[in-house]
């Protein structure tokens, strides 16, 4: 037994031992003197430690989280629990959240990854939902790095491993390159979940003398205080981690989410609440059940279930195994809620009761090993305002960009197999994208789209965000991630109604890393309120930074939009030859933070021009009112590589062709001008379509039947074969995988 | 020509989900005298080298770079010539 | 007809079999449980795909050993249809139902995408609705669907009409490009690719519903 | 309380389609010196036992019950007290 020697209160105060579990002497003063009246000991330093950090109590965060649009006339539940809630009619009600696993993915990126799926998915169900599809977003740096290879790989790996397993379809997400996520990839994750409204649950934990119940996996040395770890940065001697990696069981927890959703259907009368245990484990997962109920705990850590001989207070109440959930229970029925988990095979174990003293007092072995106010480790952590200052390259932007380039096809062709252009196709097979058999629109489309079996209904879904123009402005950028996510949701046929968002950002001590997440939560929060989709939950992930170079700020949108009959849903592909092809949106010499520029500049600089919210909502209206009307086949909406790359997608799968005539110039066709798609309209629909466009679309061409593309510029010709541009674009990922060393 | 093989097993702290599955099914197939159960991976691999240090190395060397995930499993190995 | 949908810990297609029976085809199914003994008031059963206890050790190398299996086998043994997709093809190849084994695609890579499959063998009691050498598109996600047997057994599934679904390009390297095969009195069929995601338009195509169409045809004839 | 350690392998004639992809990752990252890879599992199992006869004969038992699909694979354990 390694009975560890733990350091008295004195000795935790004298040698500062607090600093290195990330509290401040500030926060340690304030619980010493104000809080507690008393030193705190060894578990309880380490409690608050966890508690208190950026991960579980968004002490940075908190101002800028409070710049969103929350409201809306759907909303149920907004942010503060596991995950928000909307109205979707007929007294149904979806649920969903995205999460961040970066750190994790980065020292263990299968596990990693993995678990970063299991994670989201317990959000789900632990509010009474049934998990229907998970999205993932993620960055790494360039390919032609190994190691980015090998994470991408893994990482890919991970989800697949889990989702699939566990029988949740993934259904959608995106990927991209830049340098700057080298040594500091991103692994976002989404789910999604529907409910009847009745079946809400609440983490609570109140009664007094209600039962505190623990089930799942038992709890081992993992990841103990991860938590502390994902607040702080990273320095390159410190890859290895000190405690184990967490390690996912998707089966143990489909058998989770089965038991735990037969008890919030049929035992709701006894269950008082329940949440899933993340980040800070046992303590976070009590701790804030009872202080969002006003009461206390006790728990006897003996009865936990324990992996391995010889844990301490601190390392059960802060290990990160994961699969467990907490519930609490009315006393006298605990049985009941045992017996379901028997006969699933999971252990289920009653560890405690609610006071009504509001301590959280933990024993072991026949002592008191902590006893604090609940409420202190939830509710008084400090918050902290940081200053503002506005980076250079913001003040002074570089001077416009014009491309240049000799020959227009081999340009098309580059792009093409760009990391970021080229298909996902290679990473999402790997993806069970339809069990559950409910998958309308699987990768591949604008955004995904699921049925809910039994009604009319679809949910549309994506996750978007285009960190380089946040980058080069983040307040219009902010804007611009929502605004290309609905425009992804209306694409296919869907209005929005709301998001949840990963805010992945570097030092907020840094004053220009706190700059850029506020001027991108105001973008956000604007445009969100254009779009009628609030902000029902999300996560914070801080301190992206490896040896004091961050990642460019990238705030995740995950958005879902309803589709009220599910004879509107739209794909991104052409269907047929001869069909009328519109651009909707004017374009413009849009080439700062575009993927032409990265590629022929070696970097992204310049201002952002001509977005604006308006223009943006009228050309997603005008499309909207197209589907309703069924005036078009396909929508396919103009992102990262211009209209040109939209075009050719929009032919690939059904292996057209097109012929057409354009005012733009060659170099337009990479231009990255927002709010802007390309449409298909058969031809009878022709004089409805232009009357309902007015300007608002420009007729640039039509589809044909041999594969081959021929358009006229105002300044060149460009014709290619099509099914030699496709095989380069599904091929391209796979063959920058390939290149391995 | 020589032969290596090698033999991977989870760390100690690990969580083993595969040892754990195959320890209940055990259990349901009325083997209770099974205390616990770890399943980890055994490579057999032939190689050509100069001596039995030089192979030495390169198994060595594959074990880090490929065949063994060092943030959760250890491993050690036996090279002979044959 | 009256069939039994066989839900193991961890199997994850069976709620999507039991709507495609219940829901598109107009058939009666029950979710029976794997600890279950006695199958006798069912006409068939049909194995879905998942995760049978996490599929560690093998693919399906546990769920065998579950009590429902003894039930499977005397129904079998009665001539009635057994239907095993994906974890289920894993299952009863495991317990002896069909021949061969299932090995990890050669990209060892886990792969979802539909596939086009060729019905080679057309008088079975599950194809008897698709014409010879038609070519249906069927959802396939398996991590590991490359079939695999001695060439003694390959013979045989040959000389017996026993392969009844070959893959038009092969997604996982078993061998003759098989996709699903039935034993040898043709009233057992395995198959990696998933019949009940393909039946309905929505979805994206109902060639699957034509399979679950022919074991009513023949029990009704 | 006896120890086991149970290998097992692919039958020679069987295909091993994970361990040519562990071959091929490794020729890729230059070990050309590698002429063939095999990946068998490799399992400790902890029971409990009245003699070491009764406990190799329980290995032997969960061996062929479970542990090995003799289709395809086959294997030899080693047992000792400990
Ligand atoms: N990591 C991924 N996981 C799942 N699907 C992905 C992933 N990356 C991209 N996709 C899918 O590929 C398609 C194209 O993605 P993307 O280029 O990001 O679309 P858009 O630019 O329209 O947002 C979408 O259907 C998307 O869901
Ligand atoms: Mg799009």
């Amino acid at each position: 037994m390694q009975k560890q020697v733990e350091l008295s209160p004195e000795q935790i105060r004298d040698q500062k031992v607090y600093r290195d579990w990330g509290l401040t002497d500030g926060e340690y003063d304030l619980i010493s003197e104000k809080l507690l009246k008393r030193l705190p000991n060894f578990t309880e330093t380490g409690l608050y430690s966890g508690m208190w950090s950026e991960h579980c109590s968004y002490k940075n965060s908190k101002p800028i989280l409070r710049k969103f649009w929350t409201k809306g006339s759907r909303v149920i539940q907004g942010p503060g629990e596991g995950a928000g809630v909307l109205d979707i009619n007929d007294g149904q009600a979806v649920v969903f959240k995205a999460e961040s696993h970066n750190h994790p993915s980065f020292v263990e990126p299968y596990e990693g990854a993995a678990t970063g799926v299991g994670g989201i998915i317990r959000d789900i169900f632990s509010m009474g939902a049934k998990p229907i599809a998970s999205l993932d977003s993620l960055r790494f740096g360039e390919l032609s790095n190994p190691k980015n290879r090998f994470l991408l790989d893994k990482v890919v790996a991970g989800i697949a491993g889990y989702g699939n397993c566990i029988g949740i379809p993934t259904v959608g997400g995106e990927i991209g390159f830049d340098k700057c996520y080298d040594g500091n990839p991103l692994v976002n994750v989404m789910c999604v979940g529907i409910m009847d409204q009745a079946d809400i649950e609440a983490g609570r934990a109140h009664g007094t003398g209600n039962s505190i119940i623990y089930v799942g996996a038992k709890t081992g040395r993992d990841g103990i205080n991860g938590a502390t770890f994902a607040s702080s940065q990273f320095s390159k001697e410190e890859e290895s981690d000190r405690s184990a990696v967490q390690v996912g069981d998707p089966f143990m927890e489909k058998l989770l989410v089965d038991a735990c959703l037969e008890i919030t259907h049929k035992h709701s009368d006894i269950l008082v609440g329940i949440q899933d245990m993340g980040a800070a484990g046992l303590v976070s997962s009590s701790a804030e059940m009872a202080a969002k109920a006003n009461s206390g705990v006790d728990l006897n850590l003996d009865l936990v279930p324990q992996r391995e001989p010889g844990m301490t207070p601190y390392e059960i109440m802060l290990s990160e195994s994961q699969e467990r959930m907490l519930l609490c229970v009315k006393k006298g029925h605990e049985q009941t809620v045992l017996d379901v988990f028997e006969r699933y095979g999971l252990d289920a174990v009653v560890i405690g009761s609610v006071n009504d003293d509001g301590q959280y007092r933990l024993s072991q072995h026949g002592e008191l090993v902590c006893d604090i106010p609940t409420k202190t480790l939830v509710d008084d952590v400090p918050e902290y305002t940081h200053p503002l200052v506005e980076p250079a390259r913001l003040k002074q932007p570089a001077p416009h960009f014009t491309p240049e380039f000799d020959d227009l096809g081999t340009m098309v062709k580059q792009m093409l197999g760009q990391a970021t252009i080229a298909s996902k196709q290679s990473v999402y097979q790997q993806y069970d994208s339809r069990v559950q058999a409910n998958t309308v629109l699987a990768p591949g489309s604008d955004s995904a789209v699921v049925r809910i079996r039994g009604t009319k209904k679809a949910l549309a879904m994506t996750t978007d965000c285009n960190s380089r123009y946040i980058y080069l402005d983040p307040f219009q950028g902010g804007q611009i991630a929502v605004a290309e996510a609905a425009r992804n949701i209306v694409a296919s046929g869907a209005l929005p109604i709301g998001i949840t968002d990963c805010l992945n950002f570097g030092n907020p001590d840094d004053p220009e890393s706190y700059f850029e997440m506020s001027k991108s939560a105001e973008g956000i929060a604007k445009a969100c309120e254009q779009f009628d989709a609030p902000v029902i939950g999300g996560n914070v992930s801080l301190y992206n930074e490896t040896d004091n170079a961050a990642i460019y700020p990238t705030p995740l949108i995950g958005m879902v939009g309803l589709i009220e009959s599910n004879d509107q849903i739209t794909k991104a592909s052409a269907k047929a030859a001869d069909e009328l092809v519109y651009v909707v949106g004017k374009t413009f010499d849009d080439y700062s933070g575009s993927e032409i520029q990265k590629m022929l500049a070696d970097q992204i600089s310049g201002r952002i021009e001509h977005f604006d919210l308006a223009t943006e909502a009228k050309n997603q209206k005008l499309v909207h009112t197209a589907i309703v009307d069924k005036l078009v086949d396909s929508v396919h909406d103009i992102s990262e590589g211009g209209l040109i790359v939209t075009l050719l997608e929009t032919l690939f799968e059904n292996e057209l062709g097109f012929t057409g005539k354009t005012a733009l110039t060659r170099e337009q066709l990479f231009s990255e001008t927002q709010s802007r798609f390309v449409i298909t309209v058969p031809k009878q629909n022709q004089a409805a379509f232009e009357k309902l466009a007015g300007d608002q679309a420009t007729l640039i061409g039509t589809t044909t039947a041999d594969h081959e593309l021929h358009l006229e510029l105002s300044n060149d010709n460009l014709n290619l074969d099509v099914n030699e541009m496709n095989q380069i674009w599904k091929e391209g990922l796979s063959w920058l995988m390939k290149s391995k060393a | 020509m020589y032969l290596a093989k090698i033999y991977v097993t989870h760390k100690p702290s690990i969580l083993d989900p595969q040892g754990e599955a195959v320890k209940n099914a055990l259990h349901r197939l009325n083997y209770t005298s099974i205390d616990s159960i770890s399943q980890g991976k055994f490579f057999e691999v032939k190689l050509n080298a100069d001596s039995k240090d030089a192979a030495v190395k390169t198994v060595e060397s594959i074990c880090k770079d490929l065949l063994v995930n060092q943030n959760m499993e250890t491993y050690r190995y036996e090279v002979e010539e044959g | 007809m009256k069939f039994a949908v066989i839900s193991f810990p961890g199997s994850n297609c069976d709620w999507d079999m039991y709507y495609a029976i219940n829901d598109a085809l107009g058939e009666e199914a029950d979710m029976v449980s794997s600890e279950s003994t006695d199958l006798d008031q069912y006409d068939g059963v049909l194995i879905p795909g998942g995760f049978s206890y996490g599929d560690y050790l093998r693919s399906g190398a546990i769920a065998r050993f579950a009590p429902v299996m003894k039930a499977v086998k005397k129904l079998a043994d009665a001539g009635k249809p057994v239907l095993g997709v994906c974890n289920g093809f894993q299952i009863l190849v495991e317990a002896g139902l069909l021949p061969g084994s299932l090995q990890n695609n050669t990209s060892m890579e886990f792969i979802s995408d539909w596939a086009p499959l060729k019905v080679v063998n057309n008088r079975t009691m599950f194809t008897n609705g698709y014409s010879k050498d038609q070519v249906i598109k069927v959802p396939i996600a398996h991590g590991e669907g490359n079939y695999y047997c001695d060439d003694a057994t390959l013979q045989e599934l040959k000389d017996n009409d026993q392969i009844v679904f070959t893959y038009e390009e092969n997604p996982n390297g078993s061998c003759d490009n098989i996709a699903g095969i039935t034993n040898r009195a043709g009233n057992v069929l395995g198959m990696m690719p998933h019949p009940e995601r393909a039946v309905e338009s929505i979805l994206g195509g109902t060639d699957g519903l034509t399979l679950f169409k022919s074991i009513l045809n023949q029990v009704r004839s």
